[in-house]
């Protein structure tokens, strides 16, 4: 069979040997953890305790603060230190609760409800509400909204994302290989919220032993279909992922469900699933601790807010000079200024490399070789956006696909110019936004 | 309506003013113009075949040549008459005499715009004085199978060169062989 | 060849052998003035192709029904250029009162175009110009038919002068370079690209 | 004095092709060789003074509506003389300007003179803008032609001025090496403006 | 930067290919070495002499430039090498030393680094070259040819078959098939004057045709494939050019988008009009048209050459299809026998307008 | 071209012919312009009008534009600028000036000051190793920017290439220097930088803060490289004369309304995080006791009471007191006061 897939796109090394063979082990409770209020797309939560106040693990310290927003709890037990700035694994520094932890680890009562796909929709749609549940396949959309498309998009197929396409980053492979059962389970569950008649699980030819395991499991729903890819970046992101599996596109500026799709990243299917049976909060989740630097590379199921600096210690700490630390995967992910930011839900990965690996050849100019235009995944043109935007030339740059970028750096990859497309392209976003403001 | 009529009025003026000193000045210059273009042709002629008298003759097709005859004896000395084709980038024009036997006496380019420093350069006597002497028959560049050395980088000018004046001088010996029969 | 070969050679020719502006040097101001943006180099094309094509034919006339018969050919230049300043002055009121939005795309081209030397070097070079067979000199239809071809000959550098100075204005010139001279090189340069079609034997 | 800086503005600070970048069409055709260069520069000279005066004469008895025309009209009067002249005393010159002399009337610094200046100033001043203008005018179309009639024919106004070996390049005098030249002689100007 | 102690901060993506201008131009370079060793084969040490001092004056040229504009000096990158190598490429084996020389230096400083170097040129450097030295000294370009030892220039070499005793017959045949490159001789057929004058030295025999069918018949296509006629350094064998074009395409270097339209669109007109006025068409017509001249050579190496070419895909399309159309234009009714780097230099100049018009529609969205 | 009359007389169909048909084509043309003009007359903005007048109306396209009305056009509605005439010269260009009302008066025109004083490339501490695209725009945007300060100059020279002017450059410290002299006060820089730190400022306001973070004084110690952050301490607003100065979110603030230029809070910040012009160059008053009427004007505005005198009294500076402001002299009635 001809695996599916997209237009364009590139074969980066995918470099999974490190962490792939590493089964999911739990890291232990850290002595301290970071639990930022932005851990999503929208307005940032509202914390509800205060300096010096206990809280137990799960407890909810902050709550969405409006609809697009999301709860956060608490991931240890132990002492609110201090609400302020801490390094946010995007690099900038942003409001943050601090824990430190007592070592009680005592949890909030959960209940098993083992009947919860009978549950009505609305139910199940609060307790994935409750428990601040959003994307975990890095974006961060808060899962609650995208479970309530309007009454005029009818949702026929959710699709489960388990490309996985960044190099290094493994968490999701794991989870799939220890969790098929409840990942299944999860999709259930939103298909049951979204009214979909058919599920989908997307997997990359290169997780062989993953796409054997979700068929078997799969093999008795007439209705769940596991789609093998091929191997090519970025197949995760939405929009091709939806193209491959489907074959539709999502039209320019719209979303999914403009289509009837719903795409979810494995683990968030995870977490839904402990959320609507056990009504547990978001307070964990699967990291990829990896790269050439990492002295064992492990896949952490680490508490929400651990330091990534006490992940790397658990892992054995660094061999030699470190270069860069990537939170995520090193096509999309964000390089740290220090190791002493606590992860988010969205952390899929942190890949440490060392100096010669991090260094970065400087600009040229273009050569309007056509690599970028060839590959970009979005059918753009990613050098004349840039080479707009480093002209002030936004209408041009607009006209050349500005706006339709998913900044998923492909064309960044294949230049032999080494031209920073994506940061053009971020730079000509923010100033198009600075001009439509003051319009 | 008045201002409009002043208006025109005004530019009529300037019109009628620019126009009669123009006139005028015409009256002054288009003698001097036209005597010169003629002893231009006359004294090309006159080069061509020197110490000839030139008589107009006209062709059945209405193109003009000239009979050169010894002002003395009246005898035919020859002819000349202007040949012309397209060549590289421009209508090359050449004047040429003959003998009559139809040998040419000299020839010299008169009107072209070929390119600077190539074709431009037909008018030099190195490639002019080639012509001298041959039957018309005979007028080709070496290419073609001729004797005439083209200029160099300039084939197209030269070839269009020779053959023009090939095909007008059998033009004219045909016209004044017929009219020499009746 | 029939009529038709012959208008196709009159294309050609007026097109791309000899080109208006980069083989007869003719409409150089505008070439290098309004070819800064893509959108006025073709609204200037457009105006231009119009006003040569008008000025074309109603020069023709004058030439044929007034100059000619009543000997004062050494007026040429004073006719022809009063006629087409008028002329031209004439149509942009027109345009601009009864088509705005013409006017607003093409109109305001008209008065750069007035006092062109493109659009008197046709008419002055349609009076002495023949056809393919080097003897039949040009008539009415031939005359227009020049201008308008000559026009879009005009038309046609233009716009790729305009792209490719579009593309200049995103690259790092030697400060020297930049405006004027570095628009001369281009203009050079594509008068070298053009030669590819000297000598054509159409 | 006035005067002198209005007849000497034109040879480098208003210089109407270096800096104004008017009238190209001229500038580049006939610039084939020095003498062409000279005739042409000095015919406009001629025009753009006496333009300039009768402009300047009458500036108060000319309607504003049909100001265009009647300047026009002067200035091809002046154009005509020009070119009758020509012919009837220098007909090899007068070949090889060929179109470009009825041309000089849509040159545009005369009729830009004529406007800008000469209908706003007095009568001797306007000569001196008409003289300097054409002058500068004049000297730019021999310091281009200088460039290319040596390059391109190793002569300079006709006089052989390169060694025999020299095989002369010939694109100097054909339509890109116009282009090419004045675009390197106006970046010479530029470089040697940023040195100041 | 005092800074060196500090992690490193870049922008996403933090993973690169690993191919980079340097890279990509030596390995240009290299596709190109068979046909220069073909070439030097052919014509002896004078073919390596003048492609190397084309060269080489070209990266000397590009070095002083930019240290007289004081930016880096990146003549390391080759793009500067491979301008003069191809500019060599274009000129005749019997071509004076310094017509490289002066090419070379014309094509890097007004085809390249007035428009600030590599990446900002709007039209061929090394085709510029040659139309700047075609317009200089078109005498010394289009005179002095030499054929490859014991070969005849045009390729033919089985006389006998046009005529048993060519030379006595009509003169002006047997020096043209002898002393013009293939594209001479096909186009000097298309002069019928020439025609009816060899034809009646012939005695009224076909000779044009018979010499025209000689010109693409198989034995006269094997020459012009191994390269055993006359024409400029680097065009010579079309099998050498086929090698170094199959590497770049192997590698991802050139896209196949050009080549194939290019190709393919001389390939249909001369299949329709390639022949001589009034004779029959024949399949191996567009072999002729196709292994004759530069058209490999342009095709592959230079309508390729990314910077002066459309960057969409369709622009490409339209850029190969624009060049063949010229180039067969050219060709057959143009002033010149070959029209590649003609019709190359025009695409190059409408790239522009090309691009602009067949920006390509972003996934996903609709045509207005 | 000419085919020639034949004739050498001067005939009467020699010139009167060609003046009867030019003329009349003259009259006809008259005519039709100026019904025309008449007919399809449309309304315009008289300034448009007006700089077409002032315009050498020679259309030749020189300013980019569609002709002198295009151009004209393009002034009063497009904004664009009034210097690209190039037949009409420098004069045209101050005729169209003062049509459009844009003749700025040069003593209250403003400048650009840059309120930081790392530098940003020296002086700053670095948070990380930047690899990116060199602008200051693009580097603010990975983890907040390369240097620690995040108030201060990143040192990427977004500010310089805006300057069309070529106002700002580097000075051997490694900071940003604008020079007052070219510096149009056109706010392109003030624009371009994405941390703000570029205000204009009347040009005959010589002290600045030179810096803008609003950090805590701790925090803003620790990560200022050029060790001149203000700390908001308020001392230079106390010891502002005229207070002008005041501090919101631990950074000071210089009202140019009010301040007198006397550089007191300058010398008296403890991190001298103030520029002083100024400094040393300033001069005393002085007052001629011959002139003097002992009036008490300069005693009462001088804002460090540094004149001393009683009514009616010759008046006295103190010069360990006097600050330089040269508030005193333009009020001394009998314009005794002099700086020394
Ligand atoms: C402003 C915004 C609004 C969104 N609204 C919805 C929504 O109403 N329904 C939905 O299913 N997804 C919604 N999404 C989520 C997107 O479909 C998508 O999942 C999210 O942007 C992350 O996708 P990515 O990681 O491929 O970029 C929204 C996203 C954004 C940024
Ligand atoms: C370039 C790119 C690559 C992506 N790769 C993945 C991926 O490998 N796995 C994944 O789950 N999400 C990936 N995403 C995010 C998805 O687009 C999408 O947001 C996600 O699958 C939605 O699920 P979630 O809301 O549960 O996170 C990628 C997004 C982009 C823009
Ligand atoms: C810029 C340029 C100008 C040319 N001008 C002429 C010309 O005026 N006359 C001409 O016969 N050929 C001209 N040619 C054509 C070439 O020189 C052509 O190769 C030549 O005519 C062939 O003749 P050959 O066999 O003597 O080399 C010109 C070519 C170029 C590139
Ligand atoms: C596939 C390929 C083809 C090239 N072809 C040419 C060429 O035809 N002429 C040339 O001057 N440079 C060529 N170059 C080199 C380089 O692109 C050239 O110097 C740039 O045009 C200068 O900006 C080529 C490079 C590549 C990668
Ligand atoms: S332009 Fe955007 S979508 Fe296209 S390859 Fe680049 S980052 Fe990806
Ligand atoms: S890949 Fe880089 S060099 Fe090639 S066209 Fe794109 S931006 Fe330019
Ligand atoms: S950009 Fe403008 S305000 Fe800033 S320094 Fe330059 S001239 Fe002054
Ligand atoms: S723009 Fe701002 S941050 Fe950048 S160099 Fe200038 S002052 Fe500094
Ligand atoms: S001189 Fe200005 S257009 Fe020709």
């Amino acid at each position: 069979m001809r695996l599916k897939t997209f237009p364009g796109g590139i074969h980066p090394p995918d470099e999974k040997h490190y962490s792939a063979s590493a089964p999911i082990s739990n890291f232990p409770t850290p002595k301290r953890v970071i639990i930022h209020l932005s851990q999503h797309i929208g307005a940032p939560s509202t914390p509800v305790v205060e300096k010096g106040e206990r809280v137990q693990k799960g407890q909810l310290i902050a709550k969405a603060s409006g609809f697009v927003s999301l709860n956060q709890h608490a991931s240890i037990s132990g002492m609110v230190n201090k609400i302020g700035n801490f390094l946010h694994p995007t690099g900038a520094m942003s409001t943050a609760i601090e824990i430190i932890s007592d070592d009680q680890n005592d949890m909030i009562a959960l209940d098993d409800d083992p009947k919860y796909l009978d549950l009505p929709v609305d139910v199940l749609k609060e307790r994935i509400e409750n428990a601040g549940i959003c994307g975990m396949g890095g974006a961060g959309f808060p899962t609650h909204v995208k479970l309530s498309p309007p009454e005029d998009k009818p949702i026929d197929t959710v699709i489960l994302n388990g490309v996985e396409c960044e190099p290094y980053l493994t968490s999701d492979y794991r989870l799939m290989l220890r969790n098929s059962d409840e990942i299944l389970s999860g999709l259930k569950i939103i298909m049951k919220v979204v009214g979909a008649k058919k599920g989908m699980i997307g997997i990359e030819e290169n997780k062989p032993d993953a796409i054997a395991l979700m068929q078997k499991r799969c093999a008795k729903e007439k209705d769940i279909e596991v789609v093998a890819l091929k191997m090519q970046y970025p197949q995760g992101a939405e929009k091709q992922l939806i193209y491959a599996a489907t074959n539709r596109k999502v039209p320019a500026g719209g979303l999914p469900m403009a289509i009837g799709v719903v795409v979810q990243n494995v683990g968030t299917a995870f977490a839904i699933y402990e959320a609507v049976r056990y009504q547990k909060p978001l307070i964990d989740r699967v990291i990829s601790i990896t790269g050439p630097m990492v002295k064992t590379p492990m896949n952490l199921l680490a508490p929400i807010g651990s330091l990534y600096s006490d992940l790397v210690e658990h892992c054995g700490g660094i061999t030699g000079t470190l270069g860069k630390a990537i939170s995520g995967g090193p096509m999309m992910g964000f390089a740290l200024p220090s190791l002493e930011a606590g992860m988010t839900k969205g952390s899929s990965g942190l890949v440490l490399l060392g100096e010669e690996a991090a260094r970065s050849m400087a600009e040229h100019t273009c050569l309007r070789c056509a690599r970028c235009v060839d590959i970009c995944p979005m059918n753009l043109m990613p050098s004349m956006i840039a080479n707009s935007v480093k002209y002030d030339d936004l209408d041009m740059a607009v006209q050349a696909g500005l706006n339709d970028c998913i900044k998923c750096g492909s064309c960044a990859y294949v230049c032999p110019a080494q031209i920073r497309i994506v940061q053009w392209i971020d730079t000509g976003k923010i100033r198009y936004a600075e001009a439509q403001r003051k319009k | 309506m008045k201002y409009y009529l002043k208006l025109g009025f005004i530019l009529l003026i300037f019109c009628a003013i620019a126009s009669g000193v123009l006139a005028y000045i015409n009256t002054l210059t288009a003698p001097i113009i036209a005597e010169r273009k003629a002893r231009e042709a006359i004294e090309t002629r006159s080069a061509l075949i020197p110490g000839a008298e030139f008589h107009e003759v006209q062709a059945s097709d209405g193109s003009i040549f000239y009979e050169a005859r010894d002002p003395e004896t009246q005898e035919i000395m020859g002819y000349t008459f202007n040949a012309s084709d397209l060549g590289y980038s421009s209508t090359v024009q050449t004047m040429v005499g003959v003998d009559p036997d139809f040998k040419v006496i000299a020839i010299r380019i008169v009107d072209q715009a070929e390119t600077p420093g190539l074709g431009a350069n037909c008018t030099s006597p190195s490639f002019t004085d080639q012509y001298k002497g041959l039957a018309i028959e005979d007028l080709y560049v070496n290419k073609d199978g001729g004797v005439i050395v083209p200029i160099a980088g300039a084939t197209i000018t030269s070839r269009c060169i020779a053959n023009s004046i090939r095909k007008k001088a059998i033009e004219v010996r045909d016209e004044i062989n017929q009219g020499g029969g009746e | 060849m029939g009529y038709l070969g012959e208008i196709f050679v009159m294309a050609m020719t007026a097109i791309f052998i000899q080109n208006f502006v980069l083989a007869r040097f003719l409409g150089l101001c505008p070439y290098l003035g309004v070819s800064k943006k893509l959108d006025s180099a073709i609204g200037m094309g457009m105006a231009v192709i119009f006003v040569m094509t008008l000025a074309s034919a109603i020069t023709f006339l004058i030439n044929k029904y007034l100059l000619i018969p009543y000997n004062i050919m050494y007026l040429q230049t004073i006719a022809f250029i009063l006629t087409i300043a008028s002329l031209v002055q004439f149509v942009e009121m027109v345009i601009q009162k009864n088509a705005p939005a013409l006017y607003k795309s093409l109109g305001v081209f008209l008065p750069l175009i007035t006092t062109n030397c493109a659009v008197l070097g046709v008419a002055i070079l349609n009076t002495t110009a023949f056809r393919s067979d080097s003897v039949t000199p040009y008539n009415f239809l031939d005359s227009i038919l020049n201008g308008f071809f000559s026009g879009v000959g005009f038309t046609v550098v233009l716009v790729a002068m305009a792209g490719l100075r579009m593309r200049m204005d995103k690259a790092d010139l030697p400060k020297s370079m930049k405006g004027m001279p570095i628009a001369l090189i281009i203009a050079g340069i594509m008068a070298l690209a053009f030669y590819g079609f000297m000598g054509f034997q159409i | 004095m006035k005067f002198t800086k209005e007849l000497t503005k034109g040879f480098v600070k208003d210089n109407p092709i270096f800096v104004l970048v008017l009238g190209l069409c001229p500038t580049l055709a006939v610039t084939t060789s020095v003498i062409n260069g000279l005739g042409m520069g000095l015919a406009a000279t001629f025009v753009l003074m006496c333009s300039n005066t009768i402009v300047s004469m009458i500036k108060n008895i000319t309607p504003p509506k049909i100001r265009i025309p009647i300047y026009i009209v002067v200035i091809a009067s002046f154009v005509t003389i020009v070119d009758m002249v020509m012919a009837a005393y220098l007909p090899a010159l007068h070949k090889s300007l060929g179109l470009f002399i009825p041309l000089i009337v849509v040159n545009c610094i005369i009729l830009g003179r004529a406007e800008a200046f000469a209908s706003k100033n007095n009568v001797l001043m306007s000569i001196a803008d008409g003289i300097g203008m054409g002058l500068g005018f004049t000297l730019s179309l021999v310091v281009i032609a200088t460039v290319r009639e040596i390059l391109g024919a190793g002569t300079w106004l006709g006089m052989r001025v390169t060694p025999l070996s020299y095989d002369p390049m010939l694109i100097a005098i054909l339509a890109p090496g116009a282009f090419i030249t004045l675009g390197f002689l106006m970046a010479l100007i530029n470089m040697i403006k940023e040195k100041k | 930067m005092n800074s060196k102690d500090k992690l490193i901060v870049s922008p996403a993506p933090h993973m690169h290919d690993k191919t980079t201008i340097p890279n990509i131009m030596w390995h240009v370079v290299l596709a190109l070495v068979p046909a220069l060793l073909f070439a030097t084969y052919y014509w002896g040490f004078r073919a390596l002499l003048l492609t190397l001092t084309g060269a080489v004056t070209a990266v000397v040229c590009e070095a002083i430039i930019q240290k007289l504009r004081k930016v880096p000096i990146t003549v390391h990158d080759g793009s500067a090498f491979l301008t003069g190598l191809l500019l060599a490429f274009n000129i005749h084996v019997g071509a004076p030393i310094w017509l490289p020389i002066v090419g070379a230096a014309f094509a890097i400083i007004v085809g390249k680094q007035v428009f600030g170097g590599l990446g900002n040129n709007p039209v061929n450097p090394a085709l510029l070259g040659r139309a700047f030295l075609m317009a200089s000294w078109p005498t010394r370009m289009t005179s002095g040819w030499v054929a490859v030892k014991g070969f005849a220039m045009s390729g033919i070499n089985n006389l006998p078959r046009i005529a048993n005793n060519l030379q006595e017959l009509s003169p002006k045949a047997y020096d043209l098939v002898t002393s013009a490159t293939p594209l001479g001789v096909a186009k000097t057929l298309r002069d019928s004057s020439f025609v009816a004058d060899i034809n009646a030295q012939a005695g009224g025999i076909d000779l044009s045709g018979r010499i025209f069918n000689s010109l693409t018949e198989m034995e006269t296509l094997k020459n012009l494939f191994w390269g055993n006629i006359g024409g400029c350094i680097g065009e010579v064998s079309a099998f050498a050019l086929l090698l170094g074009a199959a590497y770049l395409l192997y590698k991802n270097i050139i896209g196949w988008r050009i080549p194939l339209f290019y190709i393919g669109t001389v390939f249909v007109l001369s299949f329709l009009f390639g022949g001589l006025p009034g004779s029959g068409s024949s399949i191996l017509l567009p072999f002729f048209h196709i292994f004759s001249g530069g058209l490999l050579l342009g095709a592959f190496f230079m309508a390729t050459d990314y910077t002066t070419t459309p960057l969409t895909k369709k622009g490409r399309i339209v850029f190969g299809i624009g060049c063949g159309l010229l180039t067969i234009v050219i060709r057959l009714v143009g002033g010149y026998p070959e029209g590649v780097s003609y019709s190359i230099l025009f695409m190059n100049v409408m790239t522009p307008l090309i691009d602009r018009l067949t920006m390509p529609k972003a996934f996903g969205r609709v045509k207005k | 071209m000419f085919i020639l009359l034949q004739t050498t007389t001067i005939s009467l169909s020699a010139i009167g012919l060609p003046v009867l048909i030019i003329g009349a084509l003259g009259l006809i043309f008259g005519l039709i312009l100026a019904v025309a003009s008449k007919v399809f007359a449309v309304e315009i903005d008289p300034r448009v009008e007006e700089i077409i007048e002032v315009l050498p109306g020679a259309n030749c396209g020189a300013c980019g534009q569609a002709g002198c009305a295009g151009y004209a056009e393009q002034i009063v509605n497009g904004g664009e600028a009034i210097d690209k005439c190039a037949p009409g010269g420098s004069d045209v260009v101050a005729q169209i000036a003062q049509i459009m009302g844009m003749e700025a008066s040069s003593s209250d025109r403003k400048v650009a000051v840059i309120h930081c004083s790392s530098g940003g490339h020296e002086n700053t501490n670095w948070k990380y190793q930047y690899e990116g695209v060199e602008t200051c725009k693009a580097a603010a945007n990975v983890a907040g920017g390369p240097n620690s300060c995040s108030w201060g100059c990143m040192g990427l020279n977004d500010c310089m290439r805006a300057c069309i002017f070529d106002a700002i450059s580097i000075d051997s410290n490694g900071m940003r220097l604008i020079d007052l002299e070219k510096c149009t006060g056109c706010g392109a820089c003030v624009k371009a930088c994405p941390r703000a730190l570029i205000d204009l400022v009347p040009i005959n306001r010589n002290v600045y803060i030179k810096c803008s973070s609003k950090d805590k004084g701790v925090e803003a110690r620790q990560v200022c490289g050029s060790l001149h952050p203000c700390i908001g301490c308020g001392i230079c607003a106390k010891k502002c004369p005229v207070d002008a100065i005041s501090i919101q979110n631990n950074l000071a603030s210089i009202d140019y309304e009010k301040c007198i230029n006397c550089g007191l809070c300058a010398s008296a910040c403890p991190t001298k995080s103030i520029l002083d012009l100024l400094v040393g160059t300033r001069k005393q008053a002085e007052i001629n006791p011959e002139g003097c009427i002992g009036c008490t004007i300069c005693a009462k505005v001088c804002p460090v009471q540094a004149i001393s005198g009683e009514l009616k009294k010759i008046h006295e500076v103190d010069k360990a007191k006097c600050i330089g402001c040269e508030l005193c002299v333009p009020k001394c009635p009998k314009k005794v006061i002099e700086m020394v």
